[in-house]
């Protein structure tokens, strides 16, 4: 089986989007020739021309705004922001049109928007390039938010996140961009908002997505050394949330641990713990707790791996779990 | 005209009605009728505007925005129009609606509070949602020029807002974005002097029409109480648009002859000398004299106008005095094409508290 | 005792920081002559001179851009920002670099910038006037998030965070704004960072703040004639969060609901819940649960009631928790 | 010169170094030991930028953002400041730190990743902490010029920005607050003809220098190669800034000689002849050929300037190769003034973990 990096895999289901429907563009500052800084649209310039995929000038807000209006003239927009914090100035447009224009219009004119957004730490970048923005857009009501951690979900999210009607913010860990994983990349019909059991165990649950899912699987297999069999749970997307696999872990093995990048305070950790909490209350043997980024801004990358949950971290707050 | 020394300024007929520029007069392809259409429009809009004004003193609506003193501006501009032009309005042009042929009771739901945006079908109607965010609508027309264009339809864009607006970033990055996608889109700014209680003097340093400058395409400024400019000066970016991809920004000239909604108490910062100097200018006033000097209007048609400005209005009243609420239960399929799993147990919580409530006033 | 409103205490409040501190600024847009949409800025320009009170152009960007930029040369700025919804094109200003400058010169510029901003519903407003962006902010690590309930606390609050030498977001509950209190607009210490026990009871805690502590203290009185004794916790202060008074709380009546206006989704609330179940796990005798917003953009103002949690929501999560 | 067919652009020197503005040249208020001290610097810039990407590449530094070819620009317009004005920099603003005498070991802690930053007491030296939103530093700089105004304070701030920094929302809604206010601070543009792999025809459709019509202030275009032209229009906008209280854009016409980072691939974008025709209009060369022309410079003068560019980007090297991380638990006092319970529980637990891992590589 041929072996495919996220960032292929992405790139592929660009290439394949562009194919399918005519109506899909891509753009974004300096996607067209350069292909991006991180190469995820490689030659879909050249080969599907200016018209179709196109730099812009530097303007967030634009980006995310003219994609508005070319979701009015009937055209799927796929934007891309070149890095987490480069989305902000684009906020008001997605906060107050992008989630909201169907709404507004009582249902009838969608905003079939792809925003394709890296984000996360663990690469070593300079100050703005390491951010988690993952709750801004999940607590903003009418936003998708897809966030894969394996190429060929990569593949396959990305296709479904275009195929959906609905603005779909999807969040591209930059540190699993180079990861390979065997397989095709064809389209296997994965649908939004369906979390993924990478590891079944019948001790404790790891919850998590992106750039910290193999952390926990290799918390995991620490574990699994001493005994413990931990479940890891890929959440894959946070809007919406698969409430259904969530429980069903939580209550089957009755101890949660949520891990994430981005700072603890009010970060989604939070509301997959309240999830929890309210549907698995009577099974939980011990608190569901947290392992996240400290509430810092994001620190220079000599030190960030003092601040990204580590392996350490996640099974300490594991055995917390395990002898409460 | 205050700004009469202002050799800038796009001007057909002076504030008595006459025509200064019988080059530019003579050179509208508007027939007698359409001169006519042009009054009955500005007319109707005035007594629509007027009558929701009324609405709002009696709890009706919410809020109001009202758009007197601006009907030139926004009818000349509006008529110039193709049908496959599309407008982006902010929260002031129930004029454009007016010529649009906008569902005014649907529209004023957005101020009763009962819907958001008040427009019905954008898509089909070619009128955008109302937009509050001020400025953020001038991207959504360039979007939507840039990919009309891509579709090689000969459409354009039109944006409104107002003199407050260019101070946004996002004005600033729409004309960019226009300039160097050389998209057909119109920027039609209505400088009515004031942004709720900033004074332009205070807003920016510079004429509003030079800004056009910064992105390589022309900028014209009008006289925003005369219609005949307004429609000449809109009538010709459109045409440069189609025909040659350049954008331009409009600066219409004109005045914000009521408060800045019905919530605002203007009496804080307008001069009142300054709201009576523009009295004089009153564009329906105007533009009637000169209908008159041409003998194109009789006091039969000037009451058939009246009559149905007054019909409309009523219309309007009577499709808007009392609508009740809509039915937060049907909002929970606004959002999404799909309601997922979260959604549907607070729409199903939501439901089943309206039940045990029992109907509301109003419901019925 | 002379009764006081919200919109006058927050109005004296400004006009005492700026007698007792010639470097406080107050701006933004139509606070001068109008004295703000909502007046809370009445008289300061003709009292202070337009040098220290003056309107802005309408740039959101731009007020909180130069708020930087003046906290840089010695100034303490109060910016306004008129409604909930306009403070989004002022995000990337805010998080990028009020809530990071200190950090990112390694602890040598601060920046005593407060940013005023109305929020909440209920106020039959129209749309992106009624919405509760507090997660944004309390997310943003770099950032303390302000907001009073009642109008001592908004007069107290407001000092303490206009000398706080770090960046405050001040929320002002727009609901509450014409809400009064009998009492003496005279400083009384009150710090951030402290949460207030409204109402003392063994039964069940109500977790709040803003414009949902009315409706907190109505279901309080509801259940009490029921015999059910609620405690009400007003946070006053998200970031930093009164752990102590929240958990003590929680451990003492072992039921808690936290309530707010915002989305569900990503909420504060999901920080709350996750807090006590960590800290107060073994005292728990039902889960925590979350009454909110509903998961949509905030709707129009004659179904607002709807949406918003009512006195009826809250008894049901109670009614929830005391029956578990 | 590429655009010598503009009419527009202010030169005193061309590309040889001769003298083609006279007046000009004899208005300046530099003397020899200025001039001298000009070239210094461009030499030091050129040589600690080199030292820089070859730290990069020997993993020293984690990216590195070259100034090559913008000596000029970034040294004729810091040498125009005085003590008390205020840079606000972006990313690649080495040569102005040079001229300013900022720790520069300090400031590559920034490309190290050991902090964000990158200056020690931005207050202090005058200069602000490198930015990289890009165009967000624009404002910060009107702010502190409001701010200085408002403290009687003769003082100006400068900031540094690039083509691409134009068309974001930010830089208009500095300029506009600018002109309003009448703040004193000079917009100065590094226009190096790309922005990353966007060259300045897709970034804009209009003059970067004619976008000051849009505030009501002077735009200027000047040769940003030529270093005396460089420092002449900074002056006069300092001065104007000074005792006139009007902003100006000042659009340096210049070229990234370098990638746009040390990460970045522009072969895949920038055209090797553009880079080559680019290389004749070398800004040090050009000014040496000007000082030697004059008898300004010998020998011995040019060989010492080697020798303190060499000790100069030795000293950068010494400081910043294998410096150790600083301690994230040092960190936690960075944020805020105090340090509430929620964080001090985070500090302890990281801290805890510290010593349990022991002393880190490096470390020592
Ligand atoms: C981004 C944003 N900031 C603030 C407001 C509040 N607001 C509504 S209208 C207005 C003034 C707008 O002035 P102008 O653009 O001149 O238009 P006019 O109301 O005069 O038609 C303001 C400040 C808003 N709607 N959007
Ligand atoms: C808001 C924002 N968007 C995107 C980026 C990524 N980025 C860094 S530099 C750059 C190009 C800047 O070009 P220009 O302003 O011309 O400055 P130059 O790098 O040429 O000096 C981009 C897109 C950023 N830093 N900030
Ligand atoms: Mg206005
Ligand atoms: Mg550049």
């Amino acid at each position: 089986m041929p072996e495919v990096t996220m960032a292929q895999a992405i790139n592929q289901g660009l290439r394949r989007a562009l194919t399918d429907d005519d109506r899909v563009l891509v753009f974004g500052e300096d996607i067209g020739k350069l292909g991006g800084v991180f190469r995820i649209t490689d030659r879909l310039q050249e080969e599907f021309g200016e018209d179709r995929v196109f730099d812009t000038p530097l303007a967030e807000s634009a980006i995310l705004g003219v994609s508005i209006g070319l979701a009015m003239a009937g055209w799927k927009p796929v934007p891309e922001i070149q890095f987490d914090a480069f989305s902000y100035p684009a906020l008001d447009q997605v906060i107050s049109h992008v989630a909201k224009y169907r709404f507004r219009s009582a249902g009838t004119v969608s905003m079939p928007i792809v925003m394709r957004l890296p984000v996360g730490g663990a690469v070593g970048a300079a100050e703005h390039h390491s951010e988690s923005p993952e709750v801004y857009y999940a607590h903003t009501a009418g936003l998708k938010v897809v966030i894969p951690s394996t190429p060929i979900d990569a593949f396959n999210l990305l296709l479904a996140s275009i195929r959906d009607p609905d603005p779909v913010i999807y969040l591209e860990p930059k540190a699993r961009y180079w990861s390979k994983e065997p397989g095709e990349l064809e389209p296997n019909g994965l649908p939004i908002g369906a979390a993924r059991v990478l590891r079944e165990g019948a001790h404790g649950t790891l919850v998590t997505w992106g750039g910290m899912v193999p952390r926990c699987l290799a918390a995991a297999e620490a574990a699994a050394e001493d005994g413990v069999e931990l479940e890891v749970l890929d959440l894959r997307c946070l809007v919406p949330l698969d409430l259904d696999r969530l429980i069903a872990s939580a209550r089957k093995t009755g101890r949660v641990v949520v891990v994430h990048e981005a700072p603890m305070t009010a970060g989604f950790g939070g509301e997959v713990v309240a999830r929890v909490v309210e549907d698995a209350f009577e099974y939980l043997e011990a608190p569901v707790l947290r392992v996240t980024g400290y509430d810092l801004p994001y620190p220079p990358a000599t030190v960030e791996e003092h601040y990204l949950p580590s392996v350490d971290r996640i099974l300490l707050a594991v055995q917390r779990t395990l002898t409460f | 005209m205050e700004r009469a020394e202002d050799q800038t300024i796009v001007r057909i007929l002076d504030p008595e009605g006459r025509v200064v520029d019988p080059e530019a007069r003579q050179a509208l392809d508007l027939k007698e009728e359409d001169l006519r259409s042009l009054y009955r429009f500005m007319a109707l809009s005035r007594q629509v505007d007027l009558e929701c004004t009324a609405l709002q003193r009696q709890g009706e609506l919410a809020v109001y925005p009202p758009l007197i003193g601006q009907e030139a501006a926004q009818v000349g501009s509006a008529f110039a129009l193709g049908e496959e032009d599309f407008v982006f309005p902010s929260y002031r042009e129930v004029g454009v609606a007016v010529v649009r042929d906008i569902d005014l009771v649907e529209y004023m739901h957005f101020h009763r509070g009962t819907r958001h945006g008040g427009i019905d079908d954008p898509v089909g109607k070619r009128f955008g949602e109302i937009s509050v965010p001020v400025s953020s609508q001038t991207l959504h027309a360039v979007g939507w020029a840039m990919g009309a264009q891509k579709d090689g339809r000969n459409a354009c864009a039109i944006v409104y807002f107002g003199d407050g607006a260019t101070s946004q970033g996002d004005f600033h990055e729409a004309c960019n974005f226009a300039g160097v996608f050389r998209t057909p889109v119109v920027f039609f700014c209505q400088n009515n002097a004031w942004a709720i209680s900033v004074p332009l003097s205070k807003q920016t340093a510079a004429p509003i029409w030079r800004k056009a400058e910064a992105y390589g395409f022309p900028g014209v400024r009008v006289d925003g109480n005369d219609v005949l400019a307004s429609y000449a000066v809109t009538r010709e970016a459109l045409d440069r648009a189609r025909t040659e991809r350049t954008p331009t920004l409009i600066e219409a000239v004109t005045y914000r002859m009521g408060p800045h909604s019905t919530a605002d108490d203007r009496t804080r910062y307008q001069p009142t000398e300054e709201i009576d100097r523009w009295q004089e200018l009153d564009p329906l006033v105007r533009f009637r004299a000169f209908l008159q000097s041409e003998g194109m209007v009789d006091p039969e048609f000037l009451d058939r106008v009246e009559r149905d400005a007054k019909d409309l209005a009523a219309s309007v009243r009577a499709g808007i005095a009392g609508a009740p609420p809509r039915d937060i239960r049907e909002m929970f399929g606004w959002m999404w094409g799909d309601i997922p799993a979260h959604l549907a147990r607070q729409r199903d919580e939501v439901a089943a508290l309206m039940e045990a409530e029992g109907p509301e006033d109003g419901d019925a």
